[in-house]
């Protein structure tokens, strides 16, 4: 068995964990130090809140805005900048809404409303959900308070579940969904089932999906293994892990672009 | 010392009051038949005496000592006292397991009470079947096992729920006769009810009537439903037939009933030269002839086409004067005051 | 049904590459499902007893709140034992969430009353004659419950059955309390939901398949072990 | 036309076989008794009748064509024929709901329903009963109750599983005559099952005797369990008294059984000058003297400690010429060829 | 139990605030559950009756196979109706997925199992003479079965509200097959996941508490319609 000091609980976004990164990265982790990490995938929400109730160590999310205010509520000592992937913006090969030709994501979301071509929102205020939203804002179509586009009836699906089953819905509908890039080359390419629908849409800067590392505050919680999460975020921004990351490829293409500051 | 004492003990089923018995004493050491007809509250009554059954209402005292029933208290007193039920059910595992169920809750050793359970099982002629599944019994099979099984328990008191209906004849005696002896052998009590008069009168030296949920006297034998009719004088008709002339009564159609008195029923053989029938004659047949303590019990069938029993209780005397023998055609006549007529329920 | 052929065969494949990951995640769910199965039957099953057995005022009451429970939802399982066990619980200071306790703790919560209803049932339906018969043989009251559970039997080990089978195959749970940590208390089902979001599809069913054939086995033995009075009623 | 047939019919319940009859005839518009010793067959070989349980080998052919067994032919068949249960169970609902269960399955009219019911209801003096819950009725209540829910039905053939057992004497007579009637009146054919061999007799125009599943002579009466001895020429102990000296016999200990045959017994009342006891000569007392269809039956207790009942089978003109009553102090001796002596089993 | 305070609360607030969208998502739920509990107790009541009152070969292995589907996980399931229903699969054509209608096949398969299972213990335990009772006096093989259903009927309501305790408690497969979409298919089960999701604790559990008053509710009309009989036994 492991000894018991050397553990420490982290809560992660499903995406670090379901793209293999956390496969690859860990074991060099291990290597380097010895320790093991203990890892529960959940949505961002869920992940913060396990962080807000001291139950684990070290969150690893990608939701800039609340990781912040996470750390200015007291409940993480810092948030290193990890590294960051992109969003795209997938869709049906035939582009019934014409998107391609969007000068920007903001205004590719406006076509698709205007096309009222099927849209599948994660809608479960995830990472993916908050950009979402931002980019409903951008197109200028109007949004209700929920941030959700006023005349959604009939294409727009807000489906409050995680990246997977909103490929898989889109796929099923035919219609667009604002994806992380390593679910969508895992669905794409990384399972045995065809998966019919292409990146239509990426390369903006809007579509920049920064991901962070935050400590649990040893002061909030005592009981926090915070030598070790600091270790492990210090690890993670070093040029060691820098490197582990900025490696790591699926399916023949890099995920994962350095972003420690 | 005696053995239970009820005062006002009452049973009820909602709306229904089984059993309502204002004082009852029962003494030590003695077989008791308990009698009365169908729905009478003789179970309802066993289950009290076996303490399975809180009254509803009263007080019951066993052993000298008033029952709380609490079920703390219940229980070494149950250890007493054992019933057989009426329909009795086995466990579903073997009948030497069921035998041996009572001493094995009295903690008793394994080897004791595998020797008990099979001397039991003796008893009552069943040891060959002591490794069959127990509830895949015959009626009277599974009757003889349970009489078995709360021998096995070696009470105080013995409760008995009609223990030899289903039995065959041969058992029957074999049932008839443990109770016999565990009276006079074991000093044990024994209550058990029945439908049969003739075993209560052989085995029991007191008799308990139910009737109604109450303490009755000895139930009214003889009782039909009749038409009773007001024409030329006749009185009653039984199985379409009149069977008494008297006085005018009140006209009742169908829904009456009428008992006779059996002791007071007149029977004489029909070589006597009584001739053939007339009115307030009856013919009739004996069927059986069957000793009681101070009487004999002859039943005869009174009905024109066969099968209405009438019973007549006669001195032993009379009987043998009379050489009546079953199988015998004879001719009755009935008291002017034999009769007792009840009305409809309005 | 090719989707069945290829889970079926990457089930084969799982089991033979004899992955000790595989094994343990099997080891796990078993373990944590056996456990809450038999904490709760060694409560729900008395329990269920006394409530079909006495009567008292409410009973009607008390089996109708019973069988409101059956549709107790994970989440809100999941989440009280969450609100106790969690650092700022009254049991936080045991350390427990996050492990394979808490799940046993959530899962006894789940099927308390499916085991305690199922036993009513399987109880009020027990001849009352055999109650009887237990007490005028001198059986005491643990004795008498003996007896009436034994004629029971096969109801009361179908609720056994069944709450082993609700827990083996329970996530929300399992993932809420146990965190579905690799190598500590990840279960069948936890991997299972894992690779279905991951879009494993066939791994999940592959999985979903042993977890057929763990429960399968289990039944068999418990079949093997009523013996021959299981073909009996 | 014979209403049943039965040919090398048998059925076995794991090793046990519970019934073996190579062959019987039933004639029709007939009622005929099922006798026989717990145990031996006979709620088993009703059920068959009833179409109930397949036999597990042989034929049955059911008024005149063979049953074949298959649900679908079954349900005609099984409309002309009712079976009343040993135990009969009640549907957990009203009395009246019972009783018109028959009717209300062959699709007769709601108010034809409860009419019949409430007609059948009041043939067993259960006609008040009809709104109570049908399962918690007494025992002797239920089996009548489930006397006339078979009769509603109508049927041609009424097969009826110890139909008096539990129910009290006056409603025995009362399911006597409703056997009776039906036979006579309503050409109905009836077959019941009981331990009363007096009951048989009068009710009963045929009888069928079953020992061990197979078809038999009229049941060995006055068997024994008994030890036998070979000392002094003593031949068996009955109840440790010895009944009878004859030729040495081989020599068995405990679990023989002895017959003696009821028409080798002979009575003589003390009063004709026979000593006190001596070798061969055993006293007994009269309990019951019944008519049988030639016979005069004589129920006798024999044990030295009483309750070891013995039957003889009497010509009407002996019981007559010695004047015997129950009640009587008598004699008896055993002619030579009485006994028959069943070894233990090996 | 702050928490717990505050949910209530919480759920109070929902139900007056009369927001018809929560309305929609009680109404889609009660909808689905009832239905789902409807089809599989007319599959699954007949179902157990037959393999209850039959005898044939194999019958122990029937019932093995049966209690070992009550282990039937979620997602297994799910992935099945969804590999029959996706536009791929072979009913693809009908667009039944993420409709109310692919859960309710869904949750029909995860309870059948469920609902055959219980009837088989409820059926078995019924005396055998109910049965021949029913036959002697004329009864038809249907006539039969509903004679001995009659008695069993304690053992069987009680095996359907456990069907709908458990679907309407059931998340995976309205989850899966429903899509959880908002205003269409979100059941007061995922939209309880939507918000644990989140991290909204107390709204998940107010969800839940809201769910458990329906299925109370459900029930009282259960006992209130079972009537007096109800306590007899
Ligand atoms: N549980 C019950 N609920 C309602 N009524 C009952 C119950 N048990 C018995 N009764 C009624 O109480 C009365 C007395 O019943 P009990 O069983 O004591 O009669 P019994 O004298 O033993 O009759 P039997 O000779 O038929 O056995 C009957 O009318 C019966 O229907
Ligand atoms: N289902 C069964 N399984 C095993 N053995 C059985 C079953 N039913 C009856 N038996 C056995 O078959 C034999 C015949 O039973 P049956 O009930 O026909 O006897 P019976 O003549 O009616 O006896 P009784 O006078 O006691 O009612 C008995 O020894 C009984 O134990
Ligand atoms: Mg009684
Ligand atoms: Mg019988």
């Amino acid at each position: 068995a492991e000894a018991d000091d050397k553990i420490l609980t982290m809560s992660t976004t499903t995406s670090t964990e379901a793209s293999g990164l956390l496969d690859y990265l860990l074991p060099e982790f291990y290597a380097d130090t010895g320790i093991t990490v203990r890892v529960m995938a959940k949505g961002t929400g869920a992940a913060l809140r396990d962080g807000m109730d001291g139950n684990v160590d070290i969150i690893f999310v990608h939701d800039e805005v609340r990781e912040k205010q996470f750390v200015d509520d007291g409940f993480g000592t810092k948030r290193y900048y990890v590294m960051y992937n992109n969003f795209v913006i997938v869709g049906p090969e035939s582009d019934p809404a014409n998107i391609r030709e969007a000068k920007n994501s903001g205004e590719a979301f406006a076509r698709i409303a205007a096309a009222h071509t099927p849209f599948v929102s994660r809608g479960d205020d995830s990472g993916t959900h908050a950009r979402e939203k931002q980019l409903w804002t951008a197109s200028g179509v109007s949004t209700t308070n929920a941030g959700e586009p006023a005349d959604s009836k009939g294409w727009y699906f807000a489906i409050g579940q995680g990246m997977g089953v909103a490929l898989i819905f889109a796929l099923e509908k035919d219609g667009y969904v604002l994806s992380d890039r390593g679910t969508y080359l895992h669905y794409k390419h990384g399972r045995s089932e065809p998966y019919d629908l292409e990146v239509i849409y990426e390369g903006d800067d809007m579509l920049k999906n920064p991901y962070g590392v935050i400590p649990v505050s040893p002061e909030k919680f005592p009981h926090v293994r915070y030598d070790l999460a600091d270790t492990f975020a210090k690890w993670l921004v070093s040029e060691r892990g820098q490197e582990v990351i900025g490696s790591y490829q699926l399916h023949g293409h890099p995920l994962f672009f350095p972003d420690a500051r | 010392m005696t053995l239970y004492d009820l005062t006002l003990v009452q049973v009820q089923f909602g709306a229904l009051r089984a059993l309502d018995i204002d004082r009852l004493s029962l003494p030590e050491n003695s077989a008791c038949a308990l009698l009365g007809p169908n729905g009478s509250g003789k179970t309802t009554l066993l289950h009290v005496l076996a303490l399975l059954r809180p009254p509803t209402r009263g007080a019951v005292s066993f052993m000298g000592e008033p029952v709380s029933w609490r079920e703390k208290t219940l229980l070494p007193l149950r250890r007493k006292v054992v019933l057989v039920d009426q329909h009795p059910i086995m466990f579903s595992t073997t009948v030497i397991k069921n035998v041996s169920y009572g001493p094995k809750m009295r903690g008793e050793s394994r080897s004791f009470q595998k020797r008990i359970a099979l001397e039991c099982l003796d008893r009552v002629g069943m040891k060959e079947y002591a490794d069959r599944p127990a509830h895949r019994l015959s009626g009277g099979e599974t009757q003889r096992v349970a009489i078995a099984r709360a021998l096995a328990c070696g009470p105080r008191v013995l409760l008995l729920d009609e223990p030899t209906a289903g039995v065959d004849i041969e058992n029957q005696s074999v049932v008839e006769k443990i109770i016999f002896d565990l009276c006079s052998e074991k000093n044990m009590s024994i209550l058990f009810s029945t439908h049969n008069p003739i075993q209560a009168e052989r085995l029991a030296r007191s008799k308990i009537y139910l009737s109604a949920g109450r303490l009755a006297a000895p139930a009214a034998e003889n009782r039909f439903p009749a038409r009773v009719l007001q024409q030329n004088g006749l009185l009653a008709l039984i199985d379409n037939r009149e069977i008494h002339t008297g006085p005018p009564p009140e006209i009742f159609s169908t829904g009456s009933f009428v008992s006779i008195d059996p002791e007071k029923i007149r029977v004489y053989a029909n070589a006597r030269g009584n001739s053939g029938p007339r009115n307030g004659w009856l013919a009739a047949k004996v069927l059986q002839i069957s000793a009681e303590t101070d009487r004999i019990r002859v039943v005869l069938d009174a009905g024109k086409a066969g099968g209405t029993l009438l019973t007549a209780l006669l001195k032993a005397g009379d009987v043998r004067q009379n050489r009546i023998v079953p199988g015998d055609s004879v001719q009755i006549t009935l008291d002017p005051d034999a009769l007792r007529i009840e009305k409809p329920p309005a | 049904m090719d989707f069945l052929t290829k889970s079926l065969a990457e089930a084969a494949g799982m089991l033979a590459s004899l992955d000790p990951e595989l094994y343990f995640i099997v080891y796990v769910s078993l373990k944590v499902a056996l456990v809450s199965t038999l904490i709760a039957s060694a409560a729900g099953v008395p329990l269920g007893f006394f409530i079909a057995i006495r009567k008292f005022r409410g009973k009607r009451g008390v089996i109708t709140v019973l069988n409101t429970l059956l549709a107790l939802p994970t989440v809100v399982i999941g989440l009280f034992v969450y609100a106790l066990l969690s650092r700022q619980g009254a049991l936080g200071s045991l350390g427990l969430l996050y492990t394979p306790a808490a799940i046993v703790t959530g899962q006894v919560i789940l099927i308390l009353p499916w085991v305690a209803a199922f036993t009513v049932s399987a109880v009020s339906r027990i001849d009352e004659r055999y109650r009887r018969t237990a007490m005028t043989l001198g059986a005491g009251p643990f004795q008498t419950a003996f007896a009436i559970l034994r004629e029971a039997r096969f109801g009361i080990i179908g609720a056994v059955i069944a709450a082993f089978g609700r827990v083996i195959a329970e996530i929300g749970i399992a993932m809420m309390l146990g965190g579905n940590i690799k190598g500590f208390t990840r279960t069948m089902t936890t991997a299972m939901a894992l690779e279905h979001n991951k879009g494993e599809f066939v791994l999940a069913v592959a999985l979903g398949i042993i977890l057929l054939a763990v429960s399968l086995a289990m039944n068999i033995l418990l079949q093997l072990a009523q013996g021959r009075y299981g073909e009996d009623r």
